[in-house]
């Protein structure tokens, strides 16, 4: 749906708008410079680097075992998913096997930070739309995915639960029954956002027919996660290039032809009620078995290059090591889902209102560390 | 397509390839610089080939003799991976590549990323500029021989 | 502060990482009937500016979510633009990019204005404080800071007794006495 | 014809759906004082009870005769990411054994630096620091927070070693 | 029915025994001055804690309740803190515009705050052109809105401004058009006291059967338009254009903006009870002697505050359920569906009229 353009004969002039680090729908610090007619905008010009904090540069004088503890600040929503993926390309790189009770934790705390994510986002999202309790609603339910965490990794958001050769620590034994009271509130819950905001037909006329990204462009650009899926592109790495557990647990992909920003939304929306469906199939059949492989005090990864992709809630985070043989890495690299998804919201806003273009905002879901890195 | 026959259809297609050990994740090629453009055109257009997914764009320092790009492609049809390498002249005057941009989109922020950080120049890239430092930035911080007592406290 | 300066002096451990700058007012001990109005009316209406840079920032939406509440402080105004917001709290870190731009939305705010520089990031640098080229090393090196809150992120609770000890503050704070916090800042008084 | 019909289908299902997703507001609201689930942090402070790995603070364990397990080896220090924990030591000869060990002076804990991620304490050999959980830690002054984890005085015991490492 | 007007008339007898006439009408236009900026402020201080107590019971969680008994004194301190904040601003601002601006935001609902009968005789400015006139003022406070994000010289204050004027009075339109001129093509008269008295048969909500619930409704939906609440609150669109048209003021400047938009969301309800649901008559039932009796025990004014709190409720409701529209979806919504509606409505409602049909 383009908007009807006002008649042309009419003389307008362009101006900038600043919609800067510190903006309400930036959901951080990242700095959009919008060349606007009236309220139309004809180009997104993002200025990074607001949050940009060297991670890259800090990973080269670290050993592997200080690395994952710094992943936890890049994408701070699904931080033990990328903590995963450090561990899971170092234990490729070193040909460490890793307990089967190791895997099918890793994947149920996956699956509960990606939960997580994803009631943020929608609570955030609510609020970008204008619709304030959605966001007291998600933040309720994300209160008990806390505090499992809590009890059992001792953090809330920053989890450094894994370490390369396994976890930190055992699960705490009242670990299964707190999640499976979490997901019997939950299923319960979920019905109730999708009344509240999903079926809302404010909300769908926000939404749809908005940001279309089409196969072709969500492809080239790099998009990855939910906001390619909602263009009907199957790219989830549980699937594609499954790791940990995600083998031994059957769920569905899924994928939405339509392509525009209410498609995304109800791709992470039915999203949730998978991530639920895989916890419950591997809650209650966790393997016994010890959850740490013995591994060298100081890791050192054989001369080479080593590359890892994982699925965290925002797309595919790749995590590429260049390694010389010595205790920190020659090179390291975050392939960050955010950053290509950034790249395609100049293309999708043109032709659009301010309002549309908060609304493609939080239906590509960023977290601006995860960008700037 | 598995790793053998895309090294024997590769080695068909295009002469003056390298290709990395068989130890590594995947297959692995170096690309002489003035190839580049015509090798990505290749593996874009090619039915068989159809590495239409560039997730992932790598500037690397080679400390004591160049600078390298590490470009990761994967085909959304037929999921395999392929690892290309470009390596610039040496480190001192002759840093530049050729832009993919046009080719697939997504580097147009990756190839900002990689002049930015680690200074290696995109020719013909439509809008080159730094993208996280600020403009008076001095010099480009991923560099292995980059020092900046101002800034940086080194443990 | 209040607190006369060479009192600081022994306080300070000789290993000190960094060099300490004085924040705002407060630790009088005589306050007038007036003063106790006026600050009385400031400490339980703090209204928050939108400004969240990193990970703590999620940890001040759930203090601000339904569960640890700061709305019962009156705290949930939060105000989109500085010239409304009273309390700045830094949840984040400050990159050298982000520095001048939260240092002017500092100047842009109305009079009494007060900072919590919440998480490890924004007091000290926290896990950047090594080997990072573009991390200003606390957010006091770009403005005066009230309270800080040490944590990676800090509890909610820890957040609220920050405001706590905060309001304790503006109530110990001697209208008459005080002084702009931001003079004499950039000279490293 | 049908333009009219569904341009008032549009308004009526539209003004359902509103009305439904009031629905949901109003029954929440309804039953607001069974579902409030504030936990008022100042009052519940006796109450209040985190999960036991919760980790707020470092500290070091001494006990009665002011005996500490830290023997100075510094693993903690190299291990730690953020460089928050520094150990001032200096070399004496050990009187019963006349090699020179290293004596622990001063174990300087930057708490506006760390980020609790807890590798130092599993690093240590003899189990000297721990994690506690005393979370009010909001100071005014910066330099409050560079702490001095060993009491004065305090000096390394190698029986309270063992005794807690087979416990 | 206690007749208020007793009340004053002893007053203005008592005050015209001791001093000259001039005097007597100087004192009372004082006296009325004091009451009614009373009442602002009070309705000021009382709709906002009340607003963020009900957005916490909306929202599971407790609201205000450390600054006095139940939290009832924290918009005091508010006040209070905002009375003493600085009134920073740039250098760039149009200096008069700027400061006018805040003044005409609060004339407008004090100007309507004296037309509405609070209780039998109690109006402070009984004209037959009632609701004309609060027709013509309400159009006063987007002057005000407007002037606040032109001369404040900042973009996002300038769209959020122009939003609020294309909003505004797109929807007066409908309001003035359909919902209040269809009651009064039963009341029959524009006078607020006697639309009141010409529904003590019942109120014409339920006497006028369909097309006063569609007036009705209308109605509610044009009032939230008035005062930009959510949904169509996008003139100070918090996720849009941050602070929207009062970006650049600090301060009392800032809480005459604060205020207004709650005095306007009372100002909305009173006329909507007023019209709608009978301002001050009490509830009764037709055949229920014994009931209706009792109910005339209690006092006209507290009725009509009852009545006006339950439409609050209704708009604090939507404030805190509804998503925010788009400016181009607002003034579709208002050209395509609201005005044939109430246009329809209106030949509905002269034809129930013609034919008598009212209860």
């Amino acid at each position: 749906m383009t908007t009807t353009d006002v008649n042309t004969n009419l003389k307008t002039q362009e101006y900038l708008i600043n919609m800067g680090p510190q903006h309400p729908a930036a959901h951080g610090v990242l700095r959009l410079i919008l060349t606007v007619d009236g309220e139309i905008i004809h180009k997104v010009d993002p200025d990074l680097g607001y949050i940009h904090r060297s991670i890259e540069k800090m990973c080269e004088r670290d050993t592997y075992k200080q690395i994952v503890h710094l992943t936890d600040r890049l994408d701070y929503l699904s931080s033990h998913i990328n903590n995963e993926a450090v561990c899971l390309a170092v234990e490729n790189a070193l040909g460490i096997e890793v307990p089967d009770r190791v895997k099918y934790i890793r994947t149920i705390m996956a699956e509960l930070t990606r939960l997580a994510s994803h009631q943020l986002w929608w609570g955030v999202m609510g609020m970008d739309i204008g619709a304030l309790t959605a966001f007291m609603y998600a933040f309720r339910d994300r209160e008990m995915i806390n505090d499992i965490m809590e009890e059992t990794v001792g953090a809330r958001l920053t989890m450094n639960y894994n370490i390369p050769g396994g976890l930190m620590f055992d699960i705490h034994p009242g670990f299964q029954k707190k999640v499976k009271d979490f997901i019997k509130h939950f299923r319960k819950a979920l019905p109730e956002y999708n009344t509240l905001l999903s079926d809302n037909i404010i909300f769908k006329k926000r939404l749809q027919g908005i940001g279309y990204i089409s196969k072709e462009d969500a492809i080239a650009y790099g998009v990855s996660g939910p906001s390619a899926r909602g263009s009907g592109i199957s790219c989830d790495v549980r699937k594609i290039h499954p790791y940990s557990a995600y083998d031994k647990v059957e769920f569905n992909e899924i994928l939405i032809e339509g392509g525009d920003s209410y498609d995304r939304y109800m791709v992470r929306m039915k999203e949730m009620e998978e991530s639920m469906n895989i916890i419950d199939q591997l809650i209650d059949n966790i393997p016994e078995g010890d959850f740490q492989v013995k591994t060298p005090a100081l890791i050192k990864l054989p001369k080479g290059e080593y590359y890892q992709k994982v699925e965290t809630a925002r797309g595919e985070l790749g995590v590429f090591i260049i390694s010389d043989g010595k205790k920190s890495p020659y090179r390291f690299k975050f392939r960050s889902p955010g950053f290509s998804n950034l790249s395609i919201l100049d293309k999708i806003s043109r032709g659009h209102k301010i309002a549309d273009l908060v609304a493609i905002m939080s239906s590509l879901d960023f977290v601006i560390p995860d960008i700037d890195r | 397509m598995t790793r053998t026959e895309l090294q024997s259809f590769l080695t068909s297609k295009v002469e003056g390839l390298e290709f990395g050990e068989e130890t590594t994740q995947y297959l692995t090629v170096t690309v002489p610089r003035e190839k580049l453009r015509d090798f990505m055109f290749l593996l874009k257009d090619t039915e068989e080939l159809a590495f239409d997914y560039m997730f992932s764009l790598t500037a690397v320092d080679w400390f004591p003799k160049y600078l390298g790009v590490v470009y990761h492609l994967e085909s959304t049809k037929y999921r395999h991976i392929l690892v290309v390498h470009v390596n610039t002249g040496n480190r001192e005057d002759d840093i530049s590549v050729d832009t993919v941009s046009d080719i697939y989109p997504t580097a147009h922020f990756h190839e900002r990323e990689a002049y930015d950080l680690m200074g290696i120049v995109f020719e013909g890239h439509s809008d080159l500029r730094r993208l996280f430092l600020t403009d008076d930035w001095v010099g480009h911080p991923l560099r292995k021989d980059y020092v900046d007592e101002a800034n940086m406290i080194v443990k | 502060m209040g607190v006369e300066k060479d009192i600081k002096k022994e306080v300070l451990k000789d290993d000190f990482p960094g060099q300490v700058i004085p924040g705002g007012n407060g630790g009088n001990i005589v306050v007038g009937v007036l003063d106790k109005i006026i600050n009385w009316g400031r400490s339980n209406s703090l209204w928050p500016l939108y400004f969240g840079t990193s990970c703590c920032a999620i940890e001040m939406m759930q203090t601000g979510a339904a569960r640890h509440d700061w709305s019962r402080f009156g705290f949930e105004v939060a105000r989109p633009t500085p010239r409304q917001a009273d309390v700045i709290v830094i949840a984040g870190t400050i990159t050298n990019k982000m520095a001048p731009a939260l240092r002017k939305l500092y100047d842009q705010m109305a009079e009494p204005k007060y900072v919590v520089a919440m998480g490890a990031c924004a007091i000290s640098g926290g896990p950047f404080y090594y080997n990072s080229y573009s991390v200003v090393r606390g957010a006091d090196h770009v403005i005066p800071v009230d309270v800080y809150v040490p944590g990676c992120p800090p509890r909610p609770e820890s957040l609220l007794d920050a405001m706590i000890k905060l309001q304790k503050k503006i109530r110990s704070t001697k209208n008459s006495e005080r002084k702009n916090p931001i003079d004499g800042f950039d000279e490293g008084k | 014809m049908n333009a009219i019909i569904n341009y008032f289908s549009e308004v009526l299902n539209g003004g359902i759906s509103l009305l439904k997703g009031m629905g949901i507001t109003g029954k929440h609201f309804v039953r607001s004082p069974k579902e409030i689930i504030t936990q008022q942090y100042p009052e519940n402070k006796d109450t209040l009870v985190f999960g036991e790995r919760f980790r707020a603070q470092l500290f070091m364990e001494h006990n009665d005769e002011n005996q500490i397990r830290c023997d100075a080896c510094q693993t903690c220090e190299t291990v730690c990411p953020n460089g928050s924990i520094e150990v001032v030591w200096h070399r004496e000869a050990d009187p019963e054994t006349g090699k020179k060990k290293k004596v622990l002076d001063k174990y300087v804990y930057h708490l506006s630096m760390c980020t609790f991620c807890n590798l130092c304490v599993l690093a240590c050999p003899t189990e000297a620091i721990k994690m506690n959980q005393e979370f009010e830690t909001a100071v005014y002054d910066r330099s409050e927070l560079t702490k001095v984890l060993n009491k004065p005085g305090s000096k390394f015991s190698q029986d309270f070693v063992d005794k807690s490492l087979e416990k | 029915m206690y007749d208020f007007s007793k009340m004053t008339g002893a007053i203005h007898e008592w005050l015209s025994s001791l001093m000259p006439s001039i005097l007597v009408t100087t004192i009372e236009w004082v006296l009325i001055g004091v009451v009614f900026l009373a009442l602002f402020a009070i309705l000021g201080l009382v709709l906002v804690i009340l607003e963020r107590k009900i957005a916490g019971f909306f929202q599971f969680r407790l609201g205000p309740n450390r600054v006095g008994p139940y939290g009832m004194f924290q918009t005091v301190a508010d006040t209070v803190k905002l009375l003493l904040k600085e009134l920073v601003s740039t250098n760039k601002v149009d200096k008069f515009l700027y400061n006018v601006a805040p003044f005409f935001v609060i004339i407008a609902p004090l100007m309507i705050m004296a037309v509405i009968p609070y209780g039998f005789g109690l109006t402070a400015y009984d004209i037959n052109v009632g609701l004309l006139f609060v027709m013509a003022v309400s159009s006063i406070g987007v002057v005000g809105i407007l002037l606040a994000g032109w001369s404040s010289n900042n973009k996002y204050s300038l769209i959020g401004a122009m939003r609020s004027g294309a909003v505004i009075i797109s929807y007066e339109l409908s309001m003035g058009l359909s919902a209040l001129l269809a009651i009064v093509l039963l009341a029959g008269s524009l006078n607020l006291n006697d639309i009141v008295m010409s529904q003590q048969a019942g109120w014409w909500l339920f006497r006028g059967h369909i097309p006063a619930i569609i007036a009705f409704v209308i109605y509610i939906i044009t009032g939230t338009a008035e005062t930009n609440r959510v949904p169509f609150d996008l003139t100070e669109a918090e996720s849009e254009l941050g602070a929207g048209y009062h970006a650049e003021y600090s301060g009392i400047k800032f809480a005459f903006f604060f205020l207004s938009e709650f005095v306007n969301m009372f100002i909305i309800s009173a006329l909507a009870v007023t019209i709608f649901l009978g301002g001050w008559l009490p509830f009764h039932i037709p055949g229920w002697e014994g009931f209706n009796n009792s109910m005339n025990y209690i006092p006209g004014p507290v009725w009509f505050f009852l009545k006006t709190g339950v439409i609050i409720f209704l708009l604090m409701w939507f404030r805190w359920t509804f998503p925010r529209l788009r400016i181009d979806q607002i003034l579709t919504l208002e050209w395509k569906y609201l005005l044939p509606i109430s246009l329809l409505n209106l030949v509905l409602m002269a034809f129930v009229v013609m034919m008598g049909w009212v209860f």
